[in-house]
């Protein structure tokens, strides 16, 4: 608990001349609702590439419970307890709902190198899946080729299949992007969900920073690679830099 | 009218994206397409550019059918794009990027790369600089000032404002405002407060449908209007929580 | 010392052939990302013109225009009729210019019959210096200089002309290069036609070194190439260069120390470069 | 499209254990028959030789249609396991015990050598597999071809085989079995967690890497179970010729593969069939035709355009619908 289950330090990446992450060092503490915000531009995403395994860092180093985990591949991470979401939305086209997320229970579960037994056997892995669908409102379109699923709800899948993952961080990047605006609020229902669970560490990057402040923790604020600041919602709120970076730029 | 959809209906994949899209587009003015996320407005400006292909109705640019042209033709004829990603040239360099989109080296074309580096001073000291390291306000400079430099007779530009600091959006008031002196403007745009400070005209789009279009300041009066079709991206501007 | 600089310019020149093959192929598929499997067959189109006029005409100029000519004209048809269709999809890319490939070598074939064909180095260019014990065969130092000229021209092609912007902004955005009002396809089939070209120039230019064509030698140069810009890395057309280089010499220095390596030496060059720097040696990193 | 459909465990698994559906079973009961019927030799032989080739066509469909990789290098299993059978008979004795032995050094030698080739080049990128597959069976062909002391280079070598085995019926017999075996072994290899995981990789690689799943150890799993089935009919294929030279090592044999498993129809298994079918055919009676026109001798013409057409309009081949690269472009453009 006293550790941070996150851990960043002077972590930094550089494409070309252009350094989009500038030494970040960042403890995220256990169980905690964390969102990043910033102006465009600031690195969100990119530090979420980071963290998830997606880029290598130039410079410094990334901790998750306690282990140095900056050059361990991306599905290595999320066997340690990672799971995260894609900003463009990201799933199996061709394959149904349901079998989207089993495959991402099997997964968890560990059925990695079985070659001889039917998937199908594994009856709880599609009870596991049937349920995940059910929780994220999608257990009637199972069946349905995820490819001809709406925007929405492939959000939908794609929250799906990181939460069958049961990671115990959870890296969301801007779950609500594209989607339709009276889908929005089942999201941010569903966040809350999430957080009352109390079970797990989320960190979301999001836009929508009215929407967020509500459910975070902890706030934390990228300008321009850097970290501006960190702190409760309120106290970001009233923090002048803060203000000075969204109103005043920071270019 | 410098450009004119009627009943333009665009499929992508199988989804009836646009079903019946009308509007008119006056010369000489700002133009902006508001309507919810999912609405339609970027396809809108992708069907009349050729990116998606209408499959119904016409559109016309200064009397001439642009239906079935590809994009590229599209741009020849004078219109400007800026899409919504700014897709500005990450391995070109900023002057590299201007220089692509003059299709002549005339003394026309110099002037008008003259005219976007006074209205954007930011990519002037830049100029050397490679795309992919610019900022993101920058790189939305970069893509307008691109598609102007291109000797657009029409600008299509969508949402511009989007992730961008307030400052940022200031700045890009004040060039659009420049702008539209010398070319028409086609907006999309959720930021009310933007689209209502530097349009002279709107067009609400609605599941595909054009459903109301007409005069800026009309539409400023009607807080009912702006309720009923804009009602969340209004209310956010004003800094209430969703 | 002698045999140090006899097998250098030997491997030199046997460098600068597999470059002219392999020019075509980083410009075609490390550049633009299309990998043609028929970029052999390109180069054997060429290699047939060249000895058909040649022995013919006896110019080896018309030779060169004329295996130009047919490697550009097949490559405008190709790219026309299938590549076209296919930019961006790899997989798709590999299984259709395979078919390509066997209907272009079933063709050659069928006209010129499977046997091989011999040819002769031209007159002017046959022969060699000889300076003490360093023998220089003409027709080597020809190979070099005109691999060195082509790599200096479509290196001045890429990094200065608004060709070599168009390509490399298409590269990144075809649809954004498109909305600027340029007929980002157009130029893509110029690219593929002249790339072809160059792969058919290096078949003319193959013929007379090795003294004969055969159907053999459209897969073996291709692989040859592939090598050569995999280890040069992806979009590096001077890696490819440099890859070329290091090619020629390590075959020409393992023939004559471990002649029994030789024909390992180009697999085991690839397999060392991806085991210690997967993306070659001047590659632009993964995707 | 054949969506999985949650069943109970006990009916899925009756029609499991089946080879599945109607047809396969009639097509092998009237395999079985086929000695009965017509006991012509050259009937038995061009249907055995079928067999085989469709069986090499279905590891390949393990790569292209179920992983959505491509290999140039097939061949390279075939001809090792016609080679390693045919010298490790020739230089001790033809009886079931040598060939045994043969068999498990072949596929030792597949397991060793497709590990080797995909670390060294699915950690790159894809198309690089097809790339450096090819040049190192291009490698493998030039010692057979330069090896002569042991190989014999370009004339090849014949071989006597154990006795049992050279009783045409009883060896048609046993490719049945063979081929029933693998066959069973492929589907459950495709239906089970594993093949699961490696049609995800074809729709979406990045999106199963972040599922957790180790990528590369998944496409190393195909590459070796499409290496050994291919190693595998590449001792049948020798047991039959009873002569082994360096074209089943050649680029054509991989060719071959492709071509059957696109005219077949790409991830389905039963395509590889068709596919086998017509190109065997087609090799065997095309050429007579050539008095007729010409263009009948050089059938590969005719084969490569019908490829290209298959490929670019009914890239679901004649069987099923093709989903490896149709999909895969997609996936590509969703990122």
């Amino acid at each position: 608990m006293d550790e941070p289950i996150i851990r960043t330090r002077n972590l930094t990446i550089r494409f070309g001349g252009h350094t989009a992450v500038d030494h970040v060092s960042l403890d995220i503490p256990n169980n905690t609702f964390c969102s990043i915000i910033g102006p465009n531009g600031a690195g969100k995403t990119t530090f979420f590439n980071l963290i998830s395994g997606q880029l290598a860092p130039s410079e410094g180093k990334i901790e998750f419970k306690g282990q140095d985990v900056t050059r361990l591949p991306a599905y290595k991470r999320i066997r340690a307890g990672m799971g995260r979401t894609f900003q463009i939305t990201n799933v199996f086209p061709d394959l149904s709902v349901l079998e989207n997320v089993r495959l991402a229970v099997q997964a968890k579960a560990g059925v990695h190198y079985q070659i001889l037994k039917h998937h199908r056997r594994y009856n709880r892995l599609i009870e596991a899946a049937q349920e995940l669908l059910e929780s994220v409102n999608l257990a009637d379109k199972a069946e349905q080729q995820a490819l001809a699923l709406s925007h929405g709800d492939k959000r939908k899948l794609e929250l799906a299949l990181s939460l069958a993952l049961e990671p115990d961080v959870l890296l969301l990047d801007e779950p609500t992007a594209g989607m339709a605006i009276e889908e929005v609020p089942a999201v941010l229902e569903l966040l809350a969900k999430l957080k009352a669970a109390g079970n797990r560490t989320i960190l979301l990057v999001e836009h929508k920073i009215e929407m967020v402040m509500s459910l975070s923790d902890m706030v934390v604020v990228l300008a321009n690679g850097r970290l501006l600041a960190q702190g409760g919602p309120q106290a970001i709120m009233d923090n002048e830099l803060v203000q000075a970076a969204y109103l005043g730029g920071t270019g | 009218m410098i450009l004119r959809l009627t009943h333009v209906s665009t499929f992508i994949g199988q989804f009836h994206i646009l079903q019946d899209i009308s509007l008119e587009v006056p010369a000489g003015e700002v133009t902006v397409i508001l309507g919810r996320n999912g609405a339609g407005k970027t396809t809108t400006l992708r069907s009349i550019m050729g990116l998606a292909p209408a499959t119904g109705g016409t559109i016309s640019f200064m009397g001439e059918s642009l239906n079935g042209l590809p994009p590229y033709a599209a741009a020849r004829r004078g219109i400007g794009y800026v899409p919504e990603d700014q897709a500005v040239f990450a391995v070109l360099t900023v002057e590299e990027n201007l220089r692509l989109a003059m299709l002549r080296r005339d003394r026309a074309g110099n002037e008008r790369l003259r005219f976007v580096l006074d209205i954007f001073p930011d990519l002037a000291q830049k100029l050397k600089q490679k795309g992919g390291s610019l900022s993101g306000g920058q790189k939305q400079m970069l893509a307008i000032g691109r598609a102007l430099v291109h000797d657009s007779r029409l600008l299509l530009i969508d949402e511009p404002s989007k992730g961008l600091a307030p400052i940022m959006v200031e700045k890009l008031a004040g060039a659009l405002r420049q702008i539209k002196d010398h070319t028409t403007v086609v907006l999309v745009e959720q930021n009310f407060n933007l689209a209502s400070a530097v349009g002279e005209r709107y067009v609400i789009i609605d599941d595909g449908h054009t459903v109301q279009q007409g005069l800026m300041s009309d539409l400023q009066a009607d807080q009912n209007l702006q309720r009923r079709y804009l009602g969340i991206a209004a209310a956010r501007e004003g800094g209430k929580v969703v | 010392m002698d045999v140090f600089v006899n097998l250098t310019l030997s491997g030199l020149s046997t460098g600068m052939m597999i470059f002219l093959v392999a020019s075509g192929l980083s410009l075609i598929f490390g550049l633009m990302g299309v990998l043609n499997f028929a970029h052999g067959s390109l180069f054997m189109w060429g290699a047939y013109a060249g000895v058909w006029v040649f022995a013919r005409t006896h110019s080896f100029t018309l030779a060169l225009l004329a295996g130009m000519a047919a490697g550009a004209m097949v490559g405008w048809v190709m790219e026309r009729l299938t590549i076209r269709r296919i930019y961006g999809n790899v997989v798709a890319q590999i299984l259709i210019t395979t078919g390509v490939m066997l209907v272009l070598n079933e063709l050659l074939s069928a006209t010129f019959g499977p046997n091989i064909i011999a040819t002769t180095v031209p007159p002017l260019l046959a022969g060699s210096w000889a300076f003490g014990n360093i023998v220089v065969v003409k027709y080597r130092v020809f190979t070099i200089v005109v691999g060195f000229l082509v790599a200096l021209a479509v290196h001045f092609m890429l990094s200065r002309t608004r060709v070599g912007i168009i390509v490399r902004a298409g590269v990144e955005n075809q649809e954004m290069v498109q909305v600027l009002g340029i007929n980002i396809r157009q130029v893509f089939s110029l690219v593929f036609v002249f790339g072809s070209a160059l792969a058919a120039l290096g078949g003319v230019m193959m013929a007379p070194a090795i003294g004969a064509v055969n159907s053999g030698m459209g897969i073996e140069n291709q692989m040859l190439a592939f090598i050569v810009v995999v280890i040069g890395g992806m979009g590096s057309f001077l890696g490819s260069a440099l890859g070329s280089v290091i090619v020629g010499l390590a075959g020409a220095y393992t023939a004559w120390f471990f002649p029994e390596a030789s024909l390992a030496v180009n697999v085991v060059l690839m397999a060392l470069v991806l085991l210690l720097k997967p993306n070659g040696l001047f590659g632009m990193g993964g995707e | 499209m054949a969506l999985p459909k949650s069943q109970p465990a006990g009916l899925s698994r009756r029609k499991f254990l089946s080879v599945s559906g109607w047809v396969p079973m009639a097509a092998l009961l009237l395999l079985a028959l086929v000695p009965a019927l017509s006991p012509s030799r050259a009937t038995l032989n061009l249907l055995t030789q079928i067999i085989i080739l469709a069986v090499f066509a279905m590891s390949y469909d393990i790569l292209l249609g179920y992983t959505g990789i491509v290999s140039f290098g097939h061949a390279l299993f075939f001809g090792s396991g016609a080679y390693l059978v045919g010298l490790i008979i020739k230089h001790s004795e033809p009886t079931l015990g040598y060939l045994l032995l043969a068999v498990l050094g072949t596929l030792l030698f597949a397991l060793v050598i497709s590990v080797l080739i995909g670390y060294l080049s699915l950690r790159v990128k894809d198309v690089y597999y097809a790339m450096i597959t090819l040049a190192f069976a291009e490698f493998f062909l030039i010692i057979a071809q330069k090896w002569r002391s042991v190989t014999n280079g370009d004339d090849g070598f014949s071989f006597r085989v154990p006795t049992m085995l050279q009783h045409r019926v009883v060896y048609y017999y046993l490719i049945l079995a063979f081929v029933v075996v693998t066959l069973v072994f492929l589907r459950r290899f495709i239906h089970s967690p594993t093949g699961r995981v490696l049609i995800a990789i074809r729709e979406n690689e990045k999106r199963a890497e972040f599922l957790g799943y180790d990528v590369l150890k998944f496409k190393l799993i195909s590459t070796m179970v499409a290496g050994v089935v291919a190693s595998l009919a590449g001792v049948a294929w020798a047991l039959q010729q009873q002569f082994i030279s360096p074209g089943v090592m050649a680029v054509d044999k991989t060719i071959d593969a492709l071509l059957m498993t696109i005219i077949g129809g790409t991830g389905t298994l039963y395509g590889a069939f068709i596919g086998s079918g017509l190109i065997s055919l087609a090799r065997e009676y095309l050429p007579e035709l050539a008095e007729i026109h010409p263009v009948f001798g050089h059938w590969y013409i005719l084969f490569g355009l019908l490829y290209i057409l298959i490929v670019l309009f009914f890239p679901g081949g004649i069987l099923g619908t093709f989903r490896g690269f149709p999909r895969k472009r997609k996936s590509q453009e969703e990122r």
